[in-house]
C-alpha cells in the first residue's frame, strides 16, 4: 500500500470507485442466486439511503461513527501501524464516557458533555497505548495485540455493564446518561446528532495535524521510513505510541457518539462491528481524511439501504455485509483494479 | 485442600479441556501452515465459520457426516484459496484480506441460512460424526477417563498434530514451506516455487480451519448457529503464537486454553466473574509475545508479499 | 576451448532503466570469466537472467551449443548452473545442512534422507576445502562460512557453471585469498566460473578473460593477460579515470572533535568498537579506511546518537556528546551523510522539500507556534538548495524515490551541508554513484573543509580515502590499527593494515579468523 | 412482502430483536403469535430482522410512516428507539416486548413476563424429578434478565427439594452452543441430571449434551421439547406468542390500550409445556402437585420473588 502526499491522485480516486462497482457486480450474483432482481434490489437500497432528506440524514448518522473509526485506522496507518483494535477502543471509550455521563450531575452541559467526550477519548487512547508501547519498546507486532485487546475490551465492558455500572434494570445496560451529557440531535426524528460535527472537525484536524504540523511530519516520517526518521532525530517509539494513542482516541469517539448521541446509555456489545468496518473505510478512503469521509458515507448508505432492502425485498440483508467484504478485498487488490482499468483503456 | 483441587482438576475436567481444545488445535494447525509459509492468516475465524456451515449443510442434505467433513474441508480450502489469490497473487495486505474474509464469512453464512432454511439463528439438527471409545486406552486408570471416549474428530486432531509436525520437520515439503516463510527469495533461487508453496499452504490452512469449524457443527454439536465459532479462530491464532508457530507448541497452548475454559466452568462457583477468566488466553498471548515467556518470533517473511522482480 | 555458454542480444528493461541493452557474451568451458562494471551497470541483472530469476525482454541463451530457455531457477539448476548471490540467499533459522539440500533434497518417499545427504555434503566440503559446520544454524556462522556454504550449495547441485556475484565485497583479504584458492581448485576440476567484481586487482589476479559492462551495454571482452589496469578502468567508466581530487593543502585549526576510548555494541549486543580514540581539527579531513564491517558504522552511529556508547568520551569543542540522542546531536551542528541513503538518509515517499528539512524540522524557520509548519520557509529552503546543489530535476514537490541515486545523494548532502556544520561525518558518501556525481560530492566535501568544518570520512574505497583525506586512520576489528598523514600513505600500506597485518603482530599471534567474540 | 392489502385491512409490523428468526426461542415465539393472529384475523403482517441496535428505530418509524396500525418491537434493545417514535407519533399504536421502560407512554403497550414464576415451576419439576439431588442451570450471559430465570428456578427447586444442590453456570455468550454443551456436560459430571437453560442459541448445546449423556434438559421461551424428543423434560414457556397474539387481538377488537401488560402464570403468559414427549416419564403425583403449585402462585400463596425486587 503506497501512500501519497496530502492530496489524492486521480488513480487513488478511481480505484475505489472501480472496486465499489466490482463489489456491487459480484453482489448481484448473490442476489440472482436467491432469485431476485439485482437492479430492483439496488434501486431500493440506494433510493432509501441517498434520496430525500430523511434518508440522507440516516446515512450521515450511520456514517458518523465510521468516520471516527476510519480516521483512527488511517491515522495509525500513516505511522506505519495497523490498528485493528478500533473495536475494543471504542468500547472502552464508550464505557468511560457513559460513566462520566451518569455520575456527574449538576454540571452545565458546556462542561459535562466535553468532560464525557474527553473521558472517552482518554480511555480509548490509553487502551490503544498498550499495543503502541509493546510495539515501540519491544517490537511486538501491533496487529496481534490489538486483536487480543479487542477481546479483553469486550469482556471488561461486559463485566462493567452487568456489574459495577449496571443500570439496575434487568437489561445489560447502564443507567441513562444525564441530559447534560447528551449530544444533541440535529434533524429529529433522525438520530443524526452533533457527533457529525465533531466528526467533520476531526477530519479537518487530522488533515492539518498530519500535513501542517511538525508532529504530523514526524508521524508520517516514521510511517514511511522509521530508520531514516530516527536518523533525522525523530523518536520512533514516541511517535508510534503517540500515533496509537491518537488513533485510539479517534476510535473511541465512535463509541462516544453512539452512546452520547444515539443510545443514551451503554448497551452490552452495542457496536455492529464499527471498528472493523473502520478498516474498510480507511482502506477505501486511501487513508486520507477526505477519502475517509466519502467512504464512511458510502458504508453508511449501504447500511441504511440494507434495512430498507430487507423490509421491501426478499434479498437477505446480509448481502450488504457481503458487499462490504468484497469492497475491502477489491480496494486492497489495487493491482487487480489497475489491470482491469488498463484493459479497458486499451480496448 | 487436596479434595478441593481434585474438584477443579480431575479426569472429567481434563476430558472437557480436550474437547474444548479440539477446534483450537485443528485451526491453529491451519494457522501454522499459512504463517510458516509467510502468509498471515487472521481469516481463520471466518474460514472456521464457513467450514462449520458447510459441514452442517452437507450433512443435512446427504445425511452423511463424513461427507460433511469433506464439505467443510473443501469450503475452508476455498476460503483459503481466496486468501491466497488476494494475498499472494494480488499482494493484498494479508491482514486486510483476512479481515475481509471474516466479514464475508459472517455475512454469507447467515445469507445462506436465511435463503436455504429461512432462519437467521440456528440450523436444523443434522447427523454428526460418531463418538468412539478406544478399546485399550479406555481401561487405563486416569488416562482412560481422559482419553478413552471422544468424538472421532478429537482423535483426528491429535493425529493431525503429529502429522503436521512430521510434515514440517521431516519431509521435503515441510522444509521448503519453512524456507519460503523465512526467505522466499532464497527458496526461489534453489528452484522452489514460492507462489505455489504459499498457495498450497494457505489452502491447507483454510481446510484445517474448515475442519476446526466442522468439529463444532457436526462433531461436538450437530447444528450450525450464527457466529457459533464465537472467536475461536482468534483464540486458535493466539494458540499458534503462544506455541511459537510449532505444532506441539500450538497443541500445548490449545490444551491450556481449553483447560482454562474447563476449569473456569467450575471456578464460576467461587464467584469469580467469568469475564475475567475468558480474558486469560488473550492476556497470555500478549504476555508471550512481549517475551516474558521466552520470545515468540514469527517467521521472518511473514506478511510480505513476494515480488519476483 | 569451446563456448559452454553464449548469451545473445540480452535486453532487460526496468521502469526507467535499460539494465541490459543487447548484451552478447561468450563463456568458454573451464575458464574463470570476470565480469566487471560500475555499480548499476547491469552485471547482477544479466546473471539473474542467466539463472532464471529474471526473464529477459529480448535475447537468447545457448548452453553447450543448444538454444535453452531458462525462465525459472529450477531450469538453471537442472542445466548445471549455480549462482552465489551478491546478497546471500540463505535461510537463517535453518541449519547449514538444510540450506545445502534445500530444493534438491535427497528423499525417501518424501522424507528427507538425512543420513545419506550428510555424507554427501561432508564429502563435498572435504574435496573442495569448503570448511563449514553443517549442524550449525546459518544465523550463527561467519560471513566467510556463509559464502562457502553458498558455493557448497551450488556444487551439491552439481553445478559446472558457477556464477559468483561480488563474492569478495564482504570478505577480508585473507578470506578472499582462500576463496581464490577454492576457485582455482574448482577450475582444475573443470568448473566454469563467472566472477563478478568491482576490483580490477582481483580481475587481474584470478581471471582468464574479462568482460566489461557500462550502463547496461557490453563494452568488450579481453584476455586478462592482454589487458591492464588503466585500460579496464577506462572501459568501465568510459573515460580516463581522474583519481585525484584537486584540493589545496589543509589548514588545520583548533581541535574541534575528539573521541576517546569509545566502545560500542551493535543491536545484537556484540562489541563492535573496542576502544577507539580520534581527534579532528578545524578544516581537516580524517579518513577512516578499513574493510566494511570492522566497526566503522557502529562508531559513526554512536557519534551521531543512533547507538549507545558503552564507554568512552565524545567531545565537540570541549563539550561532551556521548549518549545524547540523535536530535540533540543534530542541534550541535553536526552534519552526517549516512552510509545508506535509502535506509537512513531519505524518506523516499516524501518530496524534496520535506526531505530537505529532515532533522531540522523542529527548528525555525520551519515551524511556527503551536507546531504548525511554515510552508513558505520550507519551500524557500528547498528551492535554494536544489539550485545550489544542482539537483535534477529541480522540482521540490517531486517524490524523492523518483530521483536517480546521484541526485538523491545530492539532496542528502545539500541538507547536511546547508547549516554550516562544525563537524561533518561522511560515511560512504559516493557509494553507487556515477563518476559525475562522485566528483560533485567530492568537491562539496572539500569545500566544507575549506570553510572550516572538521570532517570524518568513512569509506571502503581506498581511492576515495587517498584522494580526499588529510590524515588517514585504519580501522580493523573495532580498533584503530594505524594512523598517518596522507603523504605517507599508499594503497599497499593501508591494505596491509586493513588486513590486520600489523595489528596481529601487536596482539601476539591472534589470527584473523578467531577475532569473533 | 405480505399479501395484497385489502381495503381497510389492518396492518401490523413487527421489528424483531437481534438474532432474528430461527432462534427457536424468543423471536420465533413472537413470530408464531403474529402469524397465528394473521391467520385468525386476516390482518396484513410484515416484519424486519435488524442486525444492529441503532437501526431498530428506523424500522419502527418506517412502519409508522407507512401507515401500519400497530408496531410491535421485540426486545428491550428497542426501547430507546421506541421512546423517540412514541414521542414523535402520539397517534401511533406501539408495543414492546420485554420492557416496561415505556410504561408511562400513552401509546405504548409494554408486554412483560414474570419469568421467575415460570422458572419456579420448572425448578419445582426439576427438584421433584432429580434422582441425584443435583440440578443445573445454564445461563447465556450474566445479564439481569437471565438472573430472573435463575432466581425463580432456584426458588422452585428449593421449594420442592430443600436438600438439592443447584449448579449455576454462565456461558458468556448467547450464540455459543459449543460452550453451552460443555457447561451442561460439566454439570452432568458433577451430578446434575436435570439442566434448565436460559441461554438462547447457547442452549442448543445443553440439549445436545442431554441427548449424548442421557440426562434431562428443560427448554426455555418456546416449546423446545421437540428439539430432542424425550430428552427435554419440558420448556418454560414465555408466551411471547400469546402476548403478541393478544395485543393484535386487542387491536382488531379495538381494545388496544397502553401501559403494562404483565404476563404471569395466572394468565398463561408463562408456564410449562404439556410434556408432549415426556408425559410418560413424569409421575402423575408430580403433575398434580405442579397444578397445585400453579394455583398457589396464582392465589399468591407462593410468592416468587424476582431478581429485581
Ligand atoms: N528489480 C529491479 N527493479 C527495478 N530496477 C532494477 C531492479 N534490479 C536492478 N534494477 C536496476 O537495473 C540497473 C542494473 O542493476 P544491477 O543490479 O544489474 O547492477 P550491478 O551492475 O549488479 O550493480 P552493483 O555493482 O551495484 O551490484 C540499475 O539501474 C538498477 O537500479
Ligand atoms: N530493486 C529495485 N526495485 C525497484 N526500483 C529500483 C530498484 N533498484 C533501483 N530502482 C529504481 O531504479 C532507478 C535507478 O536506480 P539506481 O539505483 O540504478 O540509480 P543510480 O544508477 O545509482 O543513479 P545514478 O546513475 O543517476 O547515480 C531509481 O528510480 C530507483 O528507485
Ligand atoms: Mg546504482
Ligand atoms: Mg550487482
Amino acid at each position: 500500500m503506497k501512500l501519497e502526499q496530502s492530496s489524492l491522485t486521480s488513480r487513488e480516486i478511481l480505484t475505489p470507485i472501480v472496486s465499489v462497482i466490482l463489489a456491487l457486480l459480484v453482489g448481484a450474483i448473490f442476489i440472482l442466486i436467491v432469485g431476485e432482481n439485482p437492479i430492483e434490489a439496488y434501486r431500493v437500497l440506494f433510493s432509501n439511503s441517498l434520496v430525500g432528506m430523511d434518508s440522507i440524514a440516516a446515512t450521515l448518522q450511520r456514517a458518523t461513527p465510521l468516520i471516527f473509526t476510519g480516521l483512527a485506522v488511517a491515522f495509525a496507518f500513516r505511522c506505519g501501524l495497523f490498528n485493528i483494535g478500533a473495536e475494543g477502543q471504542l468500547y472502552v471509550g464508550a464505557m468511560a464516557a457513559v460513566i462520566v455521563g451518569i455520575t456527574f450531575s449538576g454540571l452545565p452541559k458546556v462542561i459535562h458533555l466535553p468532560m464525557a467526550v474527553l473521558a472517552g477519548m482518554a480511555a480509548g487512547g490509553i487502551w490503544a497505548s498498550v499495543p503502541g508501547l509493546l510495539k515501540a519498546k519491544l517490537g511486538v507486532h501491533e496487529v496481534i495485540n490489538t486483536i487480543m485487546m479487542n477481546f479483553i475490551a469486550y469482556f471488561l465492558t461486559d463485566y462493567l455493564v452487568t456489574g459495577p455500572f449496571h443500570g439496575g434494570r434487568w437489561t445489560p445496560e447502564t443507567a441513562r446518561i444525564l441530559p447534560t451529557a447528551e449530544l444533541s440531535r440535529l434533524l429529529p426524528p433522525s438520530r443524526l446528532n452533533t457527533g457529525i460535527i465533531i466528526a467533520i472537525a476531526a477530519i479537518i484536524i487530522v488533515y492539518i495535524f498530519l500535513w501542517r504540523t511538525r508532529l504530523g511530519y514526524e508521524i508520517r516520517a516514521v510511517g514511511f521510513n522509521p530508520t531514516a526518521a530516527e536518523y533525522g532525530g525523530i523518536s520512533i517509539s514516541r511517535n508510534m505510541i503517540m500515533a496509537m494513542v491518537f488513533s485510539g482516541a479517534l476510535a473511541s469517539l465512535a463509541g462516544v457518539e453512539q452512546i452520547l448521541g444515539v443510545h443514551g446509555r451503554f448497551i452490552q456489545r452495542f457496536s455492529p462491528d464499527l471498528g472493523f468496518m473502520g478498516i474498510a473505510v480507511a482502506l477505501l478512503g486511501k487513508n486520507h481524511p477526505v477519502g475517509v469521509f466519502f467512504a464512511a458515507v458510502l458504508f453508511g448508505a449501504l447500511r441504511t439501504g440494507a434495512a430498507a432492502m430487507d423490509r421491501l425485498t426478499d434479498v437477505p440483508r446480509e448481502l450488504v455485509v457481503i458487499i462490504q467484504a468484497l469492497i475491502i478485498m477489491f480496494v486492497a487488490a489495487e493491482e487487480l483494479t489497475r489491470r482491469l482499468m488498463q484493459r479497458r483503456r486499451r480496448a | 485442600m487436596w479434595d478441593y483441587l481434585v474438584y477443579f482438576v480431575n479426569a472429567t475436567v481434563l476430558a472437557a479441556a480436550l474437547r474444548m481444545a479440539t477446534p483450537l488445535i485443528l485451526t491453529s494447525m491451519g494457522g501454522i501452515f499459512a504463517e510458516r509459509s509467510g502468509v498471515i492468516n487472521i481469516g481463520l475465524e471466518g474460514m472456521m465459520l464457513v467450514g462449520a456451515f458447510t459441514g452442517m449443510l452437507t450433512s443435512y442434505f446427504t445425511g452423511q457426516p463424513w461427507l460433511g467433513l469433506i464439505g467443510a474441508l473443501l469450503a475452508g480450502a476455498l476460503m483459503g484459496l481466496v486468501h491466497a489469490v488476494a494475498s499472494v497473487t494480488y499482494k493484498v495486505n494479508q491482514v486486510v484480506s483476512g479481515t475481509a474474509i471474516n466479514i464475508f464469512a459472517g455475512g454469507v453464512t447467515v445469507f445462506l441460512l436465511r435463503w436455504i432454511f429461512d432462519v437467521a439463528g440456528t440450523s436444523p439438527a443434522v447427523s454428526r460424526l460418531p463418538v468412539v471409545t478406544i478399546p485399550l486406552i479406555n481401561r487405563i486408570p486416569l488416562i482412560g477417563p481422559i482419553f478413552g471416549t471422544h468424538n472421532i474428530m478429537v482423535y483426528m486432531a491429535l493425529i493431525i498434530v503429529v502429522l503436521v509436525h512430521i510434515f514440517l520437520f521431516r519431509t521435503v515439503w515441510g522444509l521448503r514451506l519453512r524456507s519460503v516463510g523465512e526467505h522466499p527469495k532464497a527458496a526461489d533461487t534453489v528452484g522452489i516455487n514460492v507462489f505455489l508453496t504459499r498457495y498450497l499452504a494457505v489452502i491447507v490452512s483454510g481446510a484445517m480451519a474448515g475442519l476446526g469449524g466442522a468439529y463444532l457443527s457436526i462433531a461436538h454439536l450437530s447444528r450450525f448457529g450464527d457466529q457459533m465459532t464465537a472467536g475461536r479462530g482468534f483464540i486458535a491464532l493466539a494458540a499458534m503464537i503462544f506455541g511459537k508457530w510449532t505444532p506441539f507448541g500450538a497443541l500445548g497452548a490449545s490444551l491450556l486454553f481449553g483447560f482454562a475454559n474447563a476449569v473456569q466452568m467450575r471456578l464460576q462457583e467461587l464467584g469469580i466473574p467469568s469475564q475475567f477468566v475468558q480474558m486469560v488466553p488473550y492476556i497470555l498471548t500478549m504476555v508471550a509475545l512481549a517475551g516474558f515467556i521466552g520470545r515468540a518470533t514469527p517467521p521472518k517473511a511473514i506478511g510480505k508479499p513476494y515480488e519476483k522482480e | 576451448m569451446q563456448n559452454i555458454l553464449e548469451l545473445k542480444n540480452i535486453t532487460k528493461r526496468f521502469p526507467g532503466v535499460v539494465a541490459n541493452d543487447k548484451i552478447s557474451l561468450d563463456i568458454r568451458a573451464g575458464e574463470i570469466h570476470a565480469l566487471v562494471g560500475e555499480n548499476g551497470s547491469g552485471k547482477s541483472t544479466l546473471m539473474n537472467i542467466l539463472y532464471g530469476l529474471y526473464n529477459a525482454d529480448e535475447g537468447e541463451i545457448f548452453l553447450r551449443g543448444e538454444k535453452t530457455k531458462i525462465t525459472e531457477p529450477r531450469q538453471a539448476i537442472d542445466h548445471g548452473i549455480g549462482m552465489v548471490f551478491q546478497h546471500f540467499m540463505l535461510v537463517e533459522p535453518l541449519t547449514v545442512f538444510e540450506n545445502v539440500i534445500l530444493g534438491s533434497e535427497p528423499q525417501k518417499r518424501g522424507f528427507i534422507d538425512f543420513r545419506g545427504a550428510e555424507k554427501e555434503v561432508a564429502r563435498l566440503s572435504r574435496e573442495y576445502g569448503l570448511r563449514v559446520e553443517t549442524g550449525a544454524r546459518v544465523e550463527d556462522i561467519s560471513v566467510g562460512q556463509q559464502q562457502r556454504l553458498e558455493i557448497l550449495k551450488a556444487l551439491y547441485r552439481k553445478a559446472d557453471i558457477l556464477i559468483l556475484d561480488e563474492p569478495t565485497a564482504v570478505l577480508t583479504p585473507q578470506e578472499t585469498e582462500e576463496l581464490f584458492g577454492v576457485m582455482r581448485n574448482l577450475k582444475e576440476q573443470g568448473t566454469t566460473i563467472i566472477f563478478i567484481t568491482h576490483k580490477i586487482r582481483e580481475v587481474l589476479e584470478i581471471s582468464d578473460r574479462v568482460s566489461v559492462l557500462r550502463r547496461g551495454k557490453l563494452v568488450g571482452t579481453k584476455n586478462t593477460s592482454e589487458t591492464d589496469r588503466p585500460e579496464l578502468a577506462e572501459m568501465m567508466v568510459g573515460r580516463e579515470v581522474l583519481l585525484r581530487v584537486e584540493k589545496e593543502k589543509a589548514q588545520p585549526g583548533e581541535k574541534v572533535f575528539s573521541v576517546s576510548d569509545l566502545e560500542v555494541r551493535d543491536q545484537r549486543g556484540t562489541k563492535r568498537v573496542k576502544g577507539v580514540s580520534l581527534e579532528i581539527r578545524e578544516g581537516e579531513i580524517l579518513g577512516i579506511a578499513g574493510v566494511e564491517g570492522n566497526g566503522q558504522q557502529e562508531m559513526v552511529e554512536a557519534i551521531t546518537g543512533l547507538l549507545r556508547a558503552d564507554k568512552g568520551k565524545i567531545t565537540l569543542e570541549g563539550k561532551e556528546l556521548q549518549n545524547l540522542n540523535a536530535m540533540q546531536i543534530k542541534k550541535k551542528r553536526i552534519g552526517y551523510i549516512p552510509e545508506d541513503r535509502h535506509k537512513r538518509g531519505l524518506i523516499l515517499d516524501f518530496n524534496v522539500a520535506d526531505n530537505m528539512i529532515l532533522g531540522f524540522h523542529t527548528e525555525p524557520p520551519f515551524v511556527q507556534r503551536f507546531f504548525i509548519r511554515d510552508e513558505r520557509a520550507i519551500k524557500e529552503n528547498a528551492g535554494r538548495l536544489v539550485e545550489e546543489y544542482d539537483v535534477r530535476p529541480p522540482n521540490i514537490q517531486q517524490q524523492v524515490s523518483t530521483f536517480s541515486g546521484g541526485n538523491q545523494q545530492k539532496i542528502v548532502a545539500a541538507r547536511e551541508f546547508s547549516r554550516k556544520p562544525k563537524f561533518l561525518i561522511c560515511s560512504q558518501p559516493t557509494r553507487g554513484l556515477d563518476i559525475g556525481a562522485i566528483e560533485f560530492i567530492h568537491k562539496q566535501v572539500i569545500d566544507q573543509r575549506d570553510k572550516g568544518a572538521a570532517i570524518l570520512l568513512v569509506s571502503a574505497e581506498l581511492d576515495e580515502i587517498l584522494s580526499l583525506s588529510d590524515r588517514i586512520a585504519v580501522m580493523y576489528e573495532g580498533r584503530i590499527v594505524g594512523e598517518m598523514p596522507v603523504e605517507e600513505a599508499d594503497e599497499k600500506k593501508l591494505g596491509s593494515l586493513m588486513l590486520g597485518g600489523e595489528a596481529r603482530k601487536d596482539r601476539g599471534g591472534d589470527t584473523v579468523e578467531t577475532g569473533t567474540e | 412482502m405480505g399479501q395484497q392489502a385489502e381495503a381497510n385491512q389492518l396492518k401490523v409490523g413487527v421489528v424483531f430483536s437481534i438474532g432474528g428468526l430461527g432462534d427457536e426461542s424468543f423471536n420465533d415465539a413472537a413470530f408464531k403469535g403474529a402469524t397465528q393472529a394473521r391467520d385468525d384475523f386476516g390482518i396484513q403482517l410484515d416484519y424486519v430482522e435488524p442486525d444492529d441496535i441503532a437501526e431498530m428505530e428506523d424500522h419502527q418509524r418506517a412502519f409508522v410512516e407507512e401507515g401500519y396500525d400497530l408496531i410491535i418491537a421485540i426486545g428491550f434493545l428497542q426501547e430507546s428507539g421506541l421512546e423517540a417514535v412514541a414521542r414523535d407519533y402520539p397517534d401511533a399504536k406501539l408495543a414492546i416486548v420485554d420492557s416496561d421502560y415505556l410504561a408511562d407512554k400513552p401509546n405504548v403497550a409494554s408486554l412483560v413476563f414474570k419469568e421467575h414464576e415460570g422458572s419456579f415451576l420448572a425448578g419445582y419439576l426439576a427438584g421433584r424429578m432429580t434422582e441425584t439431588n443435583t440440578v443445573g442451570f445454564v445461563g447465556g450471559m450474566e445479564v439481569p434478565v437471565i438472573f430472573n430465570f435463575q432466581t425463580g428456578y432456584e426458588q422452585g427447586v428449593e421449594y420442592a427439594n430443600p436438600d438439592a444442590t443447584i449448579l449455576i453456570n454462565y456461558a458468556g455468550d448467547f450464540g455459543d452452543p459449543g460452550t453451552g454443551k460443555e457447561l451442561a456436560v460439566s454439570q452432568f459430571e458433577r451430578g446434575a441430571d436435570i439442566i434448565y437453560h436460559a441461554a438462547g442459541g447457547t442452549g442448543m448445546g445443553v440439549f445436545e449434551a442431554a441427548e449424548e449423556n442421557d440426562f434431562y434438559a428443560i427448554g426455555v421461551d418456546s416449546e423446545q421439547d421437540g428439539i430432542v424428543p424425550g430428552q427435554i423434560l419440558t420448556s418454560m414457556l414465555k408466551r411471547v406468542d400469546v402476548a403478541v397474539y393478544n395485543i393484535i387481538e386487542d387491536l382488531v377488537k379495538g381494545e388496544f390500550h397502553a401501559g403494562v401488560h404483565r404476563f404471569g402464570v395466572a394468565d398463561g403468559g408463562v408456564g410449562l409445556t404439556d410434556f408432549p414427549y415426556t408425559d410418560h416419564l413424569i409421575p402423575d403425583d408430580i403433575k398434580q402437585d405442579l397444578e397445585v403449585i400453579k394455583e398457589m402462585i396464582i392465589d399468591g400463596e407462593i410468592e416468587v420473588s424476582s431478581a429485581h425486587d
